[in-house]
C-alpha cells in the first residue's frame, strides 16, 4: 500500500534544528518535484524555545493546506513536545518516533487517542554522535529515518543538504553522515512501524520560497524600486530579502525609524515617480492610518503590505490572525478610499503584489495588500512564478498638458487624472492633504470637497472593472456555499474535495479583491447556493459584518470564526459544511 | 522633459505659484518666502527640479506659495516625505520647511532621523514660539512663564532652543536667521541649500497674531552677526550660540560635513554591484529559492 | 404680526467683530431666557479673513438646528460677503442690512432670489466713528439696529456687552454707545424694514455654550482628573478649558507631544486610578489607533473625544463631517472592542462625556466620544447641565482577593474583573499589549487569545444592555424613518417637524450609542416605518454601511448622504421626506 | 490599603514576579533585572509603590518579571505610560525601560520629550545594538560596517551614542552601566532611582544571540570606572564620555538638577488654587457661562 498524501511533523527545542530538519524535506522535495508546503511554530523564546515543523507532501498535485493532523511524529525532546500537545494532533494510524534515551513522562505524549498511534524509539542522539562526529546531526538522523521509512525522496534530500551547506565542509558532511546513519537505520525499521510508503516520481524541481518573499519577488517584478519599512514579525522577511536585492536592481531601500516614516517615505519616492512599496504587521498598519489617508488625498501610488498576525496590540507577533481586515478596509479617518487585496496561497502573493503595484500606479491609490502570518511565513514548493504579467506604468501628463496652469487633479471619467512627477518640467504643481482643487491648491469649499471626494472615489468603479475577479472553487450550484478570505483559502479548498468525496455538493467564494469588493460576484454566488458558510478567523466575525455591507447574508448562515493562533484546519469547514448540508 | 531649451534666468519672482499668501499681516513667514524667492534664484535652481515639502501649520503653508513641486503634507511628517524624493531621486533640490510645533513637538522623532542619517536635504523652521494655526497653544520653544492658550498659569516648561537640537541630532549644517532681516537670511539659506548633507536652519519668525506686535520691535536690537572668527566646525564653539538671553545671534553655527545618505546608499550599491554585477533577470532571481 | 423663531446673519472680515456681534446676541438671548443657537464660519485665514456668524433665536422653544436660510443679514463688508455667497441663503422676504459707504458690486449680493429681498442701508461706520468714536464699534450699530429694527431683546444685549467688557472700560463704553446708537437709528428705521417682530417673554436666564465646552463640563462632573492632549482644530476648546480648570480641582493636564502621547499618558494615568481623558480630531484619532488597542488589550479605562472634521488628512479642519465613523467603529489593527458615543446637540455632549467616563470606568474600556464640529463649536443656549447624572467608579478588588496570585483579569459574567491600580498593596500584577492569561502573564496560546477575546468583547453586551438608549422622535409608526446621528439630530428634529406640519408622518431613530449598536431598538423601529431615509454627511455613506452590518436594509431605501463641509439642513432632510412619502 | 502592617525587609528575591525570563542563554537583559531586583532591595521599594513599564522587545520583557505594578506597553511608547502614571500619582516611583531600537528608533520623540519636561521617572534602556526581538535587523546604535539581518552589505550608517542623546535631550542625571559587571550597575541603578527628575541609564547589555557570544569577551577589557574627578554637573565635559573609541566609561557622566515635570505641575496648581481658593462646585462652574 502506499499514499499520495502524507504530512510529517518534527517538534523539538530550537537548538535541536527543527526548522533545518523541516526546510530539508521540503527542500528535497522541492527538488524532486513533489509539491509540499511547511509550516513552523515558536515558542516566545529567541534562542532555544521549542519548535515545530510540519510538512505536508502530495504526489497527485499542489498541497493547499497544512494538513489538519500529522501521519509521522518525529520527537526530538519531549519536553518541548508538551508545549505543542494541544496543537499537534497525530492522525490515527499515525506513529511517534522519538529518541530511545529521552523517555516519555506519563501526560507528554499527544492527545489523540494514545491506543491508535505507533510509537518507535530511534537513538538518534546516539546515533548522531557516533556516525556524525556530532550529537547537533540529531535532527538529520531523524530525516533519514523517516525518509527511509516513508519512501522519501531520500537522494534530493540529500542534495538539499548539500546545497544548504555548500560553502561549509565539515557541517555539510556531519549532515549527510547523520543522513545516511537515519537512512540505515530506517532500512532496519522498515516495515516496523507500519507506515504507508509516499508514492511519487520525479518531476520538474519546484521553487521553495514563502509568502513574504514571493511578495518581495513580485514587488521587484512589478518595478518596485523603492523600500521603506520597519522590521516587524511577521513581515520582517519581505523587508530583508529586499534589503539585499533592491541594490542590485539599483533601487533603493531604507530601514525607516518607524511605520510612519515608513509609510511617509513611500509617498515621497512615489511622487519622485518610483514605484515604491512599504510591509508591516497590524500595529505598523495602525500607526499608518494617517498616512494612508495622505496617499488617498493627494492621489500618489503606495503599495503596503500587511502580514497579519493576532491583535489587538502587541497581541499573538508569531501567530496568524485575519483580524486587521476592518482596519485595512475602514482604518484612517475621513472618506478615504483605497483598495485592498487578499492573497490566498504563496504563488498568489506574488500575483497580488503585482496587481496591487499595477492597481497603485494605474488608479494613483494606496493599496493594501492584506497577507497573514500563515502565508506569509510558511514555505511552498511552487512552479516558476509567472514573469508574463502585465505591468502597468502611471499615466504621465501628455506635453501639451504641462505648463502654467497644469490640471493635476483634473477632472476625468474614471477619475484618475495624469500625474507629473518631480523633475518634470512644467508639471510643477502645489498640493496638500488639505482638500484642493484641479491645481492642487488648498480649499474648503463644500462643493469642490463633494466633488474631489466623488473623483477619489470613481477610482474605485474602474478598480471593480478591472480586477473584480473573485476566485470560486466547486460545482456551479450547490447546496452548501462557503465564503472565505486569504489564506482560508487552502483549508477551504481541501474541506470542498473532502465534502464532495463524502457527496456532498459544496462551493466556496474567495474574493482576492477585498475592497472594492466583488460584489456582483457574490451576489451570483449567494443566489448559486442553498446555505451560507461564512469561515473566518476574527473572533468578532469581521469578515461577517463586511459582507452584510455588501450585501444582504441570508440569516440561517453559519458563521464559522474563532480567534486566530491556530491555522484553520480542513476539519473545521468540513464539520459546518456537513452540519450545513443537512 | 521638452528637449529644446532656451537659457532662461529664474528672477525671485519667477518663483511664485500663483497662490497668494494668507498669513496675517505682518506674520514672518513673508520674509522667509521671500528668502526663498531669492535664494532659489540666486542658485538660479530650477522648479521642476526643486521639492519644497511641509507638516502642518501656518508657516507649512509655504510650498504651496513656490513654484516647483510642492507638498503640504501631515503635521510633523514632512521629513519623511522629503527624505523619499530625495532618495528616490538625487537630483531634486529637496526644501522641507514647518513650524516649531510641527518639527519639535509632534516631528522630533522624524527631525533626529534625518540628522542622525545626515539626510541630503534642507529643512528650515519657522520658530515663532507657538502654535500659530491653532491659534495660539505653547509649543516647545514658547518662553517659560509665557501665557497662551493652553497656559493660562504661565508655560511651567522651560523651552528649547531648535539650533541646540539640530545638533546634538547630528545636523551637519545650522544656522540661524531672522524674519525681521531678509538681507542676512537670504544668503544663509543659498548656503544651507548649497550645502551637502542635512542643513537645517532656523528662522526665528514671529508671530504677530499670537504672540504680540512687539516681536519684531523687541527682537530687532538683539540681532547679532555671529562673529567671523566662529568656527563653525567646533561643535562646543556652536553650543554657545545656543539657549541665548537677551541676543539673536544670527549666521551659521555649525558646519561639519560628513558622510550622508546618499553617501551610504551609494556604498550599499556598489557593494551591491561588487557581489552581482549583472542584475539577474526576474526568472533568474527566481532560481535562488530552488532548494 | 410677529415671529418667535428668527434666524439672524452677520458677515464682515474677521477684524470687523462678527463672532462678537454674534455672541452678544446670542448673550443677550441666553440672559433674557430665549433659546438660540449661533454658528460661526471662517476663511483659511487665521486673522483677518472672511467671516460669518448666524444666530436662531426661538421664543417657542429649544432651538435644534442652524436655520437653513437667514432673515435678516447684517454684512459688514461686501468683499467678506463674497466668499459665503454661495454658502449663506437669505429667506424670501427677508432683509439685507449693509452699511451705506460700503457699495454692493454686481453679484455680489445673495444669491437667493433678488427680487424676493429687501436691502437696507445703515452708516454703521460712520455712526460708530460718530456715536462711538471708533469705527471698531460698527458690529455694536449693527446689533443695535438689529435689535431694534427686530425688537430683540435690546436691554439683555446691552447686559452682555457691559459684562463681556466688565473690566475694560473705555471698550464697553464705546461698545455700548456703538450698540445704543444702533438701537436710535433702527427706530428712525422702524416699520420701513418690513421683517416681522420677534415676540418673546423675559424667563431664566440660560448657559451659552459650546459643545466642547459641555464636553470639559461633563468631563470634570464625571471625575476627570487627568487630561492629555495636543491641539487641533475643531476640538482645541476642550482642551484649553480643562488647562485652566483641571488645576483647580487637583487633577492634572499635560499638553502631550502627540497624539499617541496623549493617549499613552491618558493610560498611564488610568492605571493610577485616575479618570482620564484625552480630546482630538480625526488625524489625531488616526494616530492613537494603535494606543486605543493597547486600551482595550490591557483593559484600562480611557475616553477619547473626536471632534470630527472634513478628512481623509489633514482635509477641512474648520468644517464639518461625519466621516470618522467608519475609523471609531472599525479602526485599529486587531480585534478591538470598544465603545462609541454619539452626542446630539450641546447638551448632550455634556451628558454623553459622563456617559462615555461611566461606561469607560465600569467596563474598563476605551470609550470615544464621537462629536463633530459643527456641535463641537456652535453655541447653544440651554438650562443648566444635569449634576444629579450618576457617576460610576471603576471596580476595585475586595481586600481578600489581593495578594499573590491576584487575577487581574480574572473570568467573570460579564466580562469585567477588579482591577486594582497603582499603589494598591497585594494588588500588584504584570501585565501586556500581549495576549495574557487571567494573570496577565503573556501567552500565545490559542484557547487563551478565544478566551480572552471573548471576555473583552463580553463587556460590550453590558454596555448595550445598560446604555443603549436610543433616541427615537415622531409618531409611533409612520410612512417615512428617517435614521441618522450625531449633530444630524437638530436637522432631523426640524424636519419632522416641518413635514407634520405639512401633514407627511414620519418618525426618526437616533442612536446615542454607536458601537454597540443599539441593534434590537433599530429592528422594531425598521419595522415600524414603510420608507426608509438613511441620513448622513459622508461621500462614502459610512452611516449607511455601518447600519447593514447591524440589520439588512430595505433595498428601497434612500441615503441622504454627502460630503461635510456644509451643516445637515432641515430641507435637504424635509426634501427626502417629501419624496420617501409618495 | 490595609492598615496593619509589620515592617517588613524586601531581599533581592522578594521582587522575582514569578514569570521566569525567557530571555536567551547568556542575554545581557538577565544583569539588569538582577540590578533592579538588588537596587530595589537596596531602597527597599514597596513594589505596590512601584511602576515599571516598557515597550516591546527582548529587553522590555523586563517589567514581567519584577514584582511591581509592570506594564508591557507599545513598541517605543512606554514613556508617556510611565509619565501619565507618575503625574497622576507621583508617589510612584516609576521605572521605564527598553531597547535601544525602543528608545532611539521608533521612541526618539517621546524621549526628548520626557527629557525635555525633567518627567520625574527612570528610564533605563538596554543597549545591545541591535534590534533583539525581531531578530537581528540594524538598530540606530548598531556599529557602521555591520552585517545584520537588514544590512547584509554593511551598516552605511554611522550609530549614536544613548547617553549623548540624553544629555542633548535635557535628561538631568545620565548614566551608563555594563550588563557584564553587576556590581557597579547596582549601585548606579539605586542612584538613578533616587534622583529627583528624568534619570537616564544606559547599560550596554550584549545580544549574545545576534551580535555573537564575544560581546562581553570584547567588552570587559575596555570597561573603565568614570574618574571620580569628573565633574557631572559638567555637560562639555560628559559629552567626553560618549561616542567612545576602544573604551566603555561606567558611572555617573551627568547630574545636574533642575525643575521637575511635577515642579512645573506642582507651581500652575499653585496658580491655580491663589486664582480660585474654593473650587467651585459643578453647579457654580457652569454660570461661568452665563453670558
Ligand atoms: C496629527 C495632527 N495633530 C494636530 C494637528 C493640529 N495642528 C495643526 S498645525 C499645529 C501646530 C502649529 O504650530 P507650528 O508647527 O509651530 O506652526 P505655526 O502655525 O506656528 O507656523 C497643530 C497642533 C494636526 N493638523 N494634525
Ligand atoms: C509598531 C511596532 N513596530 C514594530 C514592532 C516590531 N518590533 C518589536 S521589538 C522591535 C525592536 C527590538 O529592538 P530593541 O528595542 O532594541 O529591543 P531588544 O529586543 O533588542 O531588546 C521591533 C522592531 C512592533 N512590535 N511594533
Ligand atoms: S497666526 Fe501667527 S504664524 Fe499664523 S499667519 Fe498669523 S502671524 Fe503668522
Ligand atoms: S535575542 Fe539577544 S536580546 Fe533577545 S533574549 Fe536573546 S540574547 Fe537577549
Ligand atoms: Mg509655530
Ligand atoms: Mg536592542
Amino acid at each position: 500500500m502506499s499514499r499520495s498524501d502524507v504530512t510529517i511533523g518534527v517538534v523539538g527545542s530550537g537548538g535541536d534544528g527543527v526548522v533545518t530538519a523541516g526546510e530539508i524535506l521540503a527542500g528535497g522535495a522541492a527538488r524532486e518535484g513533489v509539491h509540499c508546503l511547511m509550516i513552523s511554530a515558536f515558542g516566545p523564546q529567541i534562542r532555544g524555545g521549542e519548535t515545530s515543523c510540519t510538512v505536508r507532501l502530495r504526489s497527485d498535485g499542489a498541497v493547499h493546506a497544512q494538513g489538519d493532523a500529522v501521519d509521522v511524529l518525529a520527537v526530538l525532546s519531549w519536553d518541548d513536545f508538551r508545549r505543542f500537545r494541544s496543537e499537534i494532533e497525530v492522525r490515527r494510524g499515525g506513529v511517534v518516533i522519538s529518541d530511545s534515551d529521552d523517555p516519555v513522562k506519563e501526560g507528554d505524549e499527544p492527545v489523540s487517542s494514545r491506543e491508535a498511534i505507533a510509537f518507535a524509539r530511534v537513538p538518534f542522539t546516539r546515533l548522531a554522535k557516533e556516525k556524525a562526529g556530532t550529537p547537533l546531526a540529531k535532527n538529520m538522523v531523524a530525516l533519514g529515518v523517516l525518509g527511509e521509512a516513508l519512501g522519501l525522496p531520500a537522494a534530493a534530500m540529500r542534495g538539499a543538504i548539500e546545497k544548504r551547506y555548500a560553502k561549509k565542509q565539515a557541517v555539510r558532511e556531519a549532515n549527510v553522515k547523520g543522513f545516511d546513519a537515519g537512512l540505515e537505520h530506517g532500512r532496519a525499521l522498515d516495515g516496523t512501524l507500519g507506515v504507508e510508503r509516499f508514492a511519487h516520481a520525479a518531476g520538474k524541481p519546484l521553487l521553495l520560497l514563502s509568502g513574504n518573499e514571493a511578495v518581495a519577488l513580485g514587488a521587484l517584478y512589478a518595478g518596485c524600486r523603492f523600500f521603506a519599512g520597519y522590521p516587524i514579525t511577521p513581515s520582517s522577511e519581505v523587508l530583508q530579502f529586499l534589503s539585499e536585492w533592491l541594490p542590485v536592481y539599483g533601487g533603493k531601500f531604507i530601514q525607516a525609524e518607524d511605520e510612519l516614516a515608513a509609510l511617509g517615505l513611500v509617498i515621497g519616492a512615489s511622487l519622485a515617480g518610483t514605484k515604491a512599496m512599504t510591509a508591516t504587521s497590524g500595529p505598523g498598519l495602525s500607526l499608518m492610518s494617517e498616512m494612508m489617508g495622505l496617499a488617498a488625498m493627494s492621489e500618489v501610488p503606495a503599495v503596503i503590505v500587511d502580514v497579519q498576525r493576532g491583535g489587538p496590540a502587541t497581541g499573538i507577533p508569531t501567530k496568524s490572525e485575519q483580524s486587521d481586515l476592518f482596519h485595512a478596509v475602514f482604518g484612517g479617518h475621513g472618506d478615504l478610499p483605497r483598495v485592498v487585496l487578499a492573497p490566498t496561497d504563496v504563488a498568489d502573493c506574488y500575483a497580488a503584489t503585482v496587481d496591487a503595484f499595477n492597481i497603485a500606479e494605474e488608479f494613483q491609490t494606496p493599496v493594501i495588500v492584506l497577507s497573514d502570518q500563515f502565508v506569509g511565513q510558511r514555505k511552498e514548493a511552487t512552479t516558476a512564478l509567472p514573469t508574463d504579467m502585465p505591468v502597468v506604468d502611471r499615466l504621465l501628463p501628455a506635453a501639451d498638458e504641462l505648463g502654467t496652469g497644469f490640471l493635476r487633479y483634473r477632472e476625468s471619467a474614471n477619475g484618475v487624472s495624469p500625474m507629473s512627477v518631480v523633475g518634470m518640467k512644467g508639471g510643477e504643481y502645489q498640493t496638500a492633504g488639505i482638500e484642493h482643487d484641479e491645481l492642487g491648491h488648498p480649499t474648503s469649499m463644500v462643493v469642490l470637497h463633494e466633488q474631489m471626494s466623488a473623483k477619489r472615489y470613481k477610482k474605485l468603479e474602474g478598480v471593480a472593472a478591472k480586477y473584480a475577479k473573485a476566485l470560486t472553487l466547486g460545482p456551479e450550484r450547490a447546496r452548501v456555499g462557503v465564503v472565505a478570505w486569504g489564506s482560508s483559502y487552502g483549508a477551504v479548498r481541501d474541506a470542498l474535495a473532502a465534502a464532495e468525496r463524502e457527496g456532498i455538493a459544496a462551493r466556496a467564494f474567495l474574493p482576492r479583491l477585498i475592497q472594492p469588493f466583488p460584489g456582483q460576484e457574490f451576489a451570483a454566488f449567494l443566489a448559486s447556493v442553498e446555505r451560507l458558510i461564512v469561515v473566518e478567523l476574527s473572533f468578532a466575525a469581521q469578515f461577517d459584518q463586511y459582507l452584510r455591507t455588501i450585501h444582504p447574508l441570508p440569516a440561517d448562515r453559519t458563521v464559522l470564526k474563532r480567534s486566530g493562533g491556530a491555522h484553520l484546519r480542513l476539519s473545521e469547514v468540513l464539520h459546518a459544511i456537513r452540519e450545513a448540508s443537512r | 522633459m521638452s528637449a529644446a531649451t532656451t537659457e532662461v534666468t529664474f528672477k525671485p519672482g519667477d518663483y511664485k505659484s500663483g497662490i497668494n499668501p494668507i498669513w496675517c499681516a505682518g506674520c514672518g513667514d513673508y520674509a522667509v518666502l521671500n528668502a526663498v524667492y531669492r535664494a532659489m534664484a540666486e542658485l538660479q535652481l530650477k522648479p521642476w527640479e526643486t521639492a519644497v515639502v511641509s507638516g502642518i501649520g501656518c508657516s507649512s503653508r509655504l510650498p504651496g506659495y513656490v513654484a516647483a513641486y510642492g507638498f503640504n503634507g501631515l503635521h510633523g511628517r514632512a521629513l519623511p516625505v522629503a527624505l523619499g524624493i530625495k532618495a528616490a531621486r538625487p537630483e531634486t533640490r529637496v526644501i522641507a520647511v514647518g513650524g516649531d510645533g510641527d518639527g519639535l513637538s509632534i516631528g522630533p522623532g522624524h527631525f533626529f532621523h534625518a540628522a542622525r542619517r545626515n539626510a541630503d536635504v534642507t529643512y528650515v523652521m519657522m520658530d515663532n514660539e507657538i502654535y500659530g494655526l491653532t491659534k495660539g497653544q505653547a509649543a516647545p520653544t514658547t518662553p517659560r512663564g509665557e501665557k497662551t492658550k493652553s497656559t493660562v498659569y504661565g508655560n511651567p516648561e522651560e523651552p528649547i532652543d531648535p539650533c541646540e537640537m539640530a545638533i546634538s541630532f547630528g545636523a551637519t549644517w545650522v544656522g540661524r536667521g531672522f524674519s525681521g532681516e531678509l538681507k542676512s537670511l537670504v544668503p544663509l539659506l543659498a548656503e544651507a541649500l548649497q550645502f551637502k548633507g542635512f542643513a537645517f536652519l532656523c528662522v526665528i519668525s514671529p508671530c504677530v497674531t499670537f504672540r504680540g506686535d512687539e516681536q519684531y520691535k523687541t527682537l530687532k536690537p538683539l540681532v547679532t552677526p555671529i562673529p567671523a572668527d566662529h568656527d563653525p566646525t567646533d561643535r562646543v564653539a556652536a553650543m554657545r550660540y545656543t539657549r541665548e538671553v537677551g541676543k539673536l545671534s544670527v549666521g551659521v553655527l555649525y558646519r561639519h560635513p560628513r558622510q550622508t545618505m546618499l553617501d551610504g546608499m551609494a556604498y550599499v550599491r556598489e557593494q551591491a554591484v561588487a557581489r552581482r554585477p549583472q542584475p539577474p533577470t526576474m526568472a533568474e532571481l527566481q532560481r535562488n529559492f530552488l532548494p
